[in-house]
């Protein structure tokens, strides 16, 4: 019978690893989940079919109660929200390996070996960490806490002081198994932790926070099968703590900046404003103009932006494009890596819309097609065509490579107001010449396009 | 038993390679569902749920397992359906392109 | 002593991983230098070997250790030497060009 | 103590597997050479000073005589011959694992469960197949055996029954652990079995053979390493074992064959010869001829194969391109994804003579370059540019995709006879009428061609 289950786990495991290779396609990823569903399924059922479990009330009551919430939220939930709801599941991830180790600690309680005790600190540190960071990052994202960073003077030092604390909180547990004061309060710390390290992080740098515990909840699931000797749970917690790991990485790389400049840096704080008298130059220009502009192009790239996900504008933008192209006009896609708020956000958008892969291009392979194309269309983005990320050193934005939309003979730019993006960077492209605001919310005014194009 | 903790590192480690070598191979227009379908692979806590929450220890290890089988379902349900509806409407676009 | 096996089991499944991710990524240039140092890493059974050799248990174990010790030295001295050797052309090439 | 060892196995592990991971670029592949053998030392070190051991002078004396002799064939050995050293080594390899199972065989006799006896007759099995096998393709390459395929009748049906006859056995074996007469039957029914499995396979399959029998030696420590219950046998072995799985998947694929078709098809017994009057029309041209044909040419293409490899005129053809490139051609070198006798063997070739990277080009990036092509040169390479396998359906190359020299506007082949390549195949290109064959070795051939085009 054991030998059937941890057969029955490798299996699972095997499943898992090739649902994600065959992530690695648009072809084959849908295949991949369905791989990765039902490794989880023989994984569950050869749990169950375990003799340790001798009481099957709860477990079904939690699994009913579970799937009617996640099937809830899953089918509920916006693709402008994605990323919340990337954060909250999170938390709920790591939160859950932390009570399971937390459970093995009291079902052990007196023979502890010291090994398992140190599985398990991690366990419930970086389960509790991921818990609360991972709210905090959803509330962020929500609405629900302010977005911008919360900065106090001894940030640092207070983080410094409660790891400290941590640390004894640890050694002491070691040393004194029994003694579960020790550990409440490494889960207490542990709690306040998550959340003084995510509070101080701007809105814009939350992706990055959100892989990051994607990586930790990961990590914890693996601490915890350390704790219950349990291969699956070391296999999958090690596969997802190393692709959080990777996307931060790639997140990175795309915003030029480091990890650890994201998690200390509380960036967006000293965001210089541009002149007022500048300000007062911006007119802002009606659809028949934006109309004509586009009529009179041979050659139109359209940047997209967290914006087009708030408008839900993705549907009118492919009929804009459509109506372009059977005017003869050449018109192609610029995806921002860090465009939306996901890596990879505004593919999923415009998939939605069937946009077809080949009219999306990458930032370094449509860079320098600006200077040769007559109208830039950008569609509620902002940050990713900020060109003080180029010249202005003390922009918080400074390094990042961004789109080159201000090298086109001529920009539009659909969006509600003049305010700032995600980062709170004014932009000064809303100032330049060659720049015309159509104010309004993008499907509107994206509507309002194809419909004077069509007559 | 320390060994096989030491095992269970020999393990972790190569999982790490897997998981690094095969991410690195997914490309960035399908980096939010491998976000949302990594998180919902990282409820396999549930295995370990499923046994707190059943072995009948005490009440304290049954309510604390409960509640983890509560909050993993949520993530593996959840986060496995989005990953699907996500890249379903990858799917539809081949088909008319 | 079965629990060894299977766990044995995982290790080799997630190895037999990482050597796939791993050898799809070499390039045709590369794959002489790749035979050769795979092979030379076969030999790793030496390892093996010298147990056999050094334990002491019987005359015939011992000798068939000591074969093996020195059939699989030959090995992995030879391949890795070999392949540094191929491998130092394609060095030296770089510096040139 | 057993924790460092084990610690120091995972260490080493890994240092493997980066190895590994380096060896994909040509620019760390040597660091990556460098990180297996450290590797290899720390498994060494960590399992010398294990307590089992308690007699080092056969450890030491076994080292000593191991590393002269392979620090000699290293040394030794040519470029040319690297097929053979390969074979060779899998061969001892395998051999080492099977020893190392029966030594272990011979200390637990009696208290042997069944699993490790499993384990026990798969390294048996796998060890002494990769053995002989390997052996016998050493000695075709080497050219002590017939290269050309050695076939019977009834030979698949012999096979079967040893095959049979070693599944028998293996059942006893499980059955009666103690009885060494069924453990010897296997050994000898396996050495046997890698005999007969290799003899019928002709001289321009080897190469996959070596390949898969590398994959072997892999898989024989891995088994091994299931005997001894150690986790650094059982990596390398898988590590191994998948290298040469894909090698040789890349190789089928590039001949265009299956594997089963390659160890049972005997490929190259029907060989079809061309029609003797076919024959009469080759003319031998001199190097004068060639010279001047090179230098009204704008465009060359150069196609090495094995033949570059016997005469070693690697260096005298890198003078010969530089000559060329001095006088304003245009010259490139087309390679062939089995040219030679291993995957890369013409790439390890060319290095060895400096040439540079971009010289060089795949089959798929140059194959169409060849009909605005004004030379192709084709030296000692023959089945590689043979059209039969684009045309005819008898032919055993057919389907093989190659280089289409014979679309070139003319074509200079340099080998030393009309005698057929590996394969057995005789080729048309050679009575092509646009084919000019300068017969001799290739060194002298191009060295002369060298002298005339500078003067
Ligand atoms: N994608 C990722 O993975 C990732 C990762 C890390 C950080 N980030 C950050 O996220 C930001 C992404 O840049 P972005 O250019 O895509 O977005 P953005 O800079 O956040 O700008 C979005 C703009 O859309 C406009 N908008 C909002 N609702 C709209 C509506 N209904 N109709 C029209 N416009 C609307 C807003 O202006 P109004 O209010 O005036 O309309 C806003 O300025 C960057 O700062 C990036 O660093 C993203
Ligand atoms: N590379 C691999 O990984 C691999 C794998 C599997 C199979 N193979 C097989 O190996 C073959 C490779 O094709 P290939 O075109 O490179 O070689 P080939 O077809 O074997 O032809 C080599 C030619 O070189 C000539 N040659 C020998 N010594 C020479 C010398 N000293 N000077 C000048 N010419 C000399 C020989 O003709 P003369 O005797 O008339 O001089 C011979 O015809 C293919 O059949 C392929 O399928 C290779």
């Amino acid at each position: 019978m054991k030998t059937i289950i941890v057969l029955a786990y490798l299996l699972s495991s095997v499943l898992f690893i090739l649902g994600l290779k065959n992530l690695s396609s648009p072809k084959t990823a849908r295949r991949g989940n369905l791989f990765a569903m039902i490794a989880m399924l023989i994984a569950i059922i050869a749990t169950l079919i375990k003799n340790e479990i001798v009481d099957f009330t709860f477990i079904i009551t939690g699994l009913i109660i579970g799937s009617t919430i996640g099937v809830i939220i899953a089918r509920k939930v916006s693709m402008t929200a994605m990323p919340q709801m990337v954060a909250l599941f999170n938390g709920l991830g790591g939160g859950a390996s932390a009570f399971v180790a937390l459970a093995e600690y009291y079902r052990l309680t007196g023979g502890l070996k010291p090994h398992i005790i140190i599985s398990m600190i991690i366990s419930f540190f970086v389960g509790a960490v991921t818990l609360t960071g991972s709210l905090v990052a959803f509330g962020k994202l929500q609405g629900i806490i302010k977005s911008a960073p919360i900065v106090f003077k001894a940030q640092r030092f207070l983080n410094i002081l409660i790891f400290t604390l941590f640390l004894i909180a640890g050694v002491l547990l070691i040393t004194n198994p029994a003694n579960n004061a020790y550990l409440l309060a490494i889960l207490a710390i542990a709690m306040i932790l998550g959340i003084l390290l995510v509070i101080p992080i701007g809105g814009a740098d939350m992706p990055v926070v959100i892989s990051l515990l994607n990586s930790c909840s990961g990590l914890a699931a693996a601490a915890t099968g350390f704790v219950l000797s349990n291969n699956i749970l070391i296999i999958c917690g090690a596969l997802v703590g190393a692709s959080g790991m990777i996307l931060t990485r790639i997140m990175c790389k795309a915003m030029n900046r480091s990890v650890s400049n994201i998690i200390f840096g509380a960036v967006g704080t000293i965001s210089k404003d541009i002149k007022k008298d500048d300000k007062q130059k911006v007119i802002a220009y009606t659809e028949e103009d934006a109309s004509m502009m586009l009529e009179n192009a041979q050659t139109v790239i359209i940047i997209p932006g967290y914006g087009l996900a708030v408008a839900q504008a993705q549907f009118a933008l492919q009929e804009l494009v459509k109506t372009l192209i059977n005017n003869g006009i050449n018109v192609r896609y610029a995806i921002h890596p860090v465009a939306g708020r996901m890596p990879g956000h505004m593919n999923v958008l415009l998939a939605e819309a069937n946009v077809s892969y080949d009219l999306l291009f990458d930032l370094g392979d449509i860079n320098n097609d600006f200077q040769n194309t007559d109208v830039a269309l950008v569609v509620g983005a902002n940050d990713v065509v900020n060109p003080s990320a180029r010249a202005d050193k003390d922009s918080p934005l400074f390094g990042m490579p961004i789109l080159n939309a201000d090298q086109a003979k001529s920009v539009i730019i659909c969006k509600r107001s003049l305010s700032p993006g995600f980062s709170g960077v004014d932009n000064e492209l809303f100032y330049n010449k060659k720049t015309m605001m159509i104010f309004g919310d993008a499907k509107d005014s994206i509507n309002e396009l194809i419909k004077l194009l069509k007559t | 038993m320390i060994d096989l903790l030491l095992i269970a590192l020999y393990i972790f480690v190569l999982a790490v390679f897997v998981g690094f070598e095969t991410i690195t191979k997914v490309p960035p227009l399908l980096h939010t569902p491998l976000m949302s379908g990594t998180n919902a692979i990282s409820g396999i806590t549930l295995v370990g749920a499923l046994i707190s929450a059943g072995a009948g220890h005490s009440t304290l290890s049954t309510l604390l397992g409960t509640l983890a089988v509560i909050i993993a379902t949520i993530n593996v349900v959840g986060g496995f359906l989005v990953t699907d509806r996500m890249l379903e409407m990858f799917k539809k676009k081949k088909k008319e392109s």
